[in-house]
């Protein structure tokens, strides 16, 4: 019932962001604070893998929609890994598959990036 | 040979009540109890997750909006019909100028708890005590 | 660049309550709950198990002994030190020439519950009402 | 949080009960009845396999020491297969891995029926 967050060593200038486990409004500022570090850095594209995550709620989601506003505003983007159905659904009620890019795997995520 | 058990035909009925702190940390306890309440009755795995989330976003409102409530009370109860759940904080309700917010525009850019309790259930009711909590109770119907 | 979270140094502390009706079919909702409690510390896998089983055995025996209790209240205190949970029936209590049973004899076949609470957990009191249900309280420390 | 109970085509007169899921207080009936039937029908040699079982609570092992008395009457005995260490555990500190043959597949359960 936790997540973990682990930052891969980039490729070019993306980075991609591992998250594993469940995100809510308990463990979603560690999500907040490691997408944070990097924007602040100056990392602006950014693969987010959601590949091992189980659950995710209106908080996880906020993170996610903060860190897109914040990288747009230089000229980024992130793109999301996602195959969970349910998952996905929520993607799909929210709308919020419109404004992400979503993918099968971190491959295709990287790509579209570039 | 093959016997798995479902011995009610709707399921077994009855009432659960779940109290915890109102606080981030015993979402999770909330949202497992609910989800093995609802693994009582005939749901799909999907209509579990579904009650998982409404009953989590409920309570992360109770956490962020009902200002000083100590505790959150969670009453599940099963039924022929399905899940009837009901989450009630102690606190001072909604501020009048961020009601429930519409479901016109999208993306749903903040208000998503509120919008995904209404997606993911057969029915909301908000039920606010102005200076005594927010009682929300939501169903969700079984297929038969 | 691991992070998982562990912003308390004990884990959460706080307490949650459960009633649930006293019969069989809610007992694996109180052993999920207890078990999603008992995740908030930091408790191992191994630990985690003890205490459902130990739960769920206690829980069993409001069913099958207490007579006549409608519910079973479960109450866990998390702490500094470890878990403490409160399982308490409203029944007779348990009949004066069936007491908890000695632990001497191996195998032990027949009184298997109340030995196996006492094997898993690492403190157990019993406290009965004579007419008014049975109160175990047990605790499981965390390892610091 | 349910049990669910296969018996499989017997091998000379050697019945494999396969159980997967959770023995509890709600679900041990089934296993007994399923159990009480194969004696019933005088099946007194028995492998039932736990390696599925995620828990076992001690109606569960009171459903399997109730088996293991009815076919020793006969002759019979009743072979556990379980690889779970949560599981093995609580054999161990209810002595009841004395009393019963416990294997970690159901081949080995099989040929030390014999
Ligand atoms: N339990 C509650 N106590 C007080 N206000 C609440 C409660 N639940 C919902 N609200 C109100 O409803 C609004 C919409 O909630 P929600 O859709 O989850 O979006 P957000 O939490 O991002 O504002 C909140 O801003 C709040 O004003
Ligand atoms: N909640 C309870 N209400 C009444 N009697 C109880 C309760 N818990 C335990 N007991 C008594 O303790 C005895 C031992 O229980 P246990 O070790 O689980 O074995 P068993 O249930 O097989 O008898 C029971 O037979 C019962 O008399």
């Amino acid at each position: 019932m936790d997540i973990k967050v682990n930052v891969r060593e980039p490729k070019g200038d993306t980075y991609v962001v591992d998250l594993s486990g469940e995100i809510d409004v308990y463990t979603s500022p560690k999500v907040k604070d490691a997408i944070g570090e990097l924007i602040d850095k100056g990392h602006y594209n950014l693969v987010i893998n959601l590949e091992n995550v189980r659950y995710i709620d209106s908080t996880g989601l906020g993170v996610l929609i903060g860190g897109l506003k914040r990288v747009r505003e230089h000229g980024g983007t992130v793109n999301l890994v996602c195959t969970n159905p349910q998952i996905k659904k929520i993607f799909d009620i929210t709308g919020l598959v419109k404004i992400f890019g979503i993918y099968d795997d971190v491959d295709a995520a990287m790509k579209a990036l570039v | 040979m093959n016997q798995p058990v479902t011995p009610h035909p709707h399921g077994a009925l009855g009432t659960v009540e779940l109290r915890i702190p109102c606080k981030a940390e015993w979402v999770a306890v909330a949202r497992l109890a609910v989800a093995a309440v609802a693994n009582r009755l005939n749901f799909s795995i999907e209509d579990i997750e579904d009650v998982k989330l409404a009953v989590a976003e409920a309570c992360t409102n109770c956490i962020q909006h009902s200002e000083g409530s100590d505790q959150i009370h969670i009453t599940c109860e099963t039924g022929p019909e399905g899940l009837t759940v009901r989450v009630r904080d102690f606190g001072r309700g909604p501020r009048p100028q961020k009601a429930a917010p519409s479901v016109s525009d999208e993306p749903h850019v903040g208000g998503l708890g509120v919008f995904l309790i209404r997606s993911l259930m057969d029915s909301v009711d908000y039920d606010v005590h102005p200076e005594n909590g927010t009682n929300l109770v939501m169903t969700k119907k079984v297929a038969h």
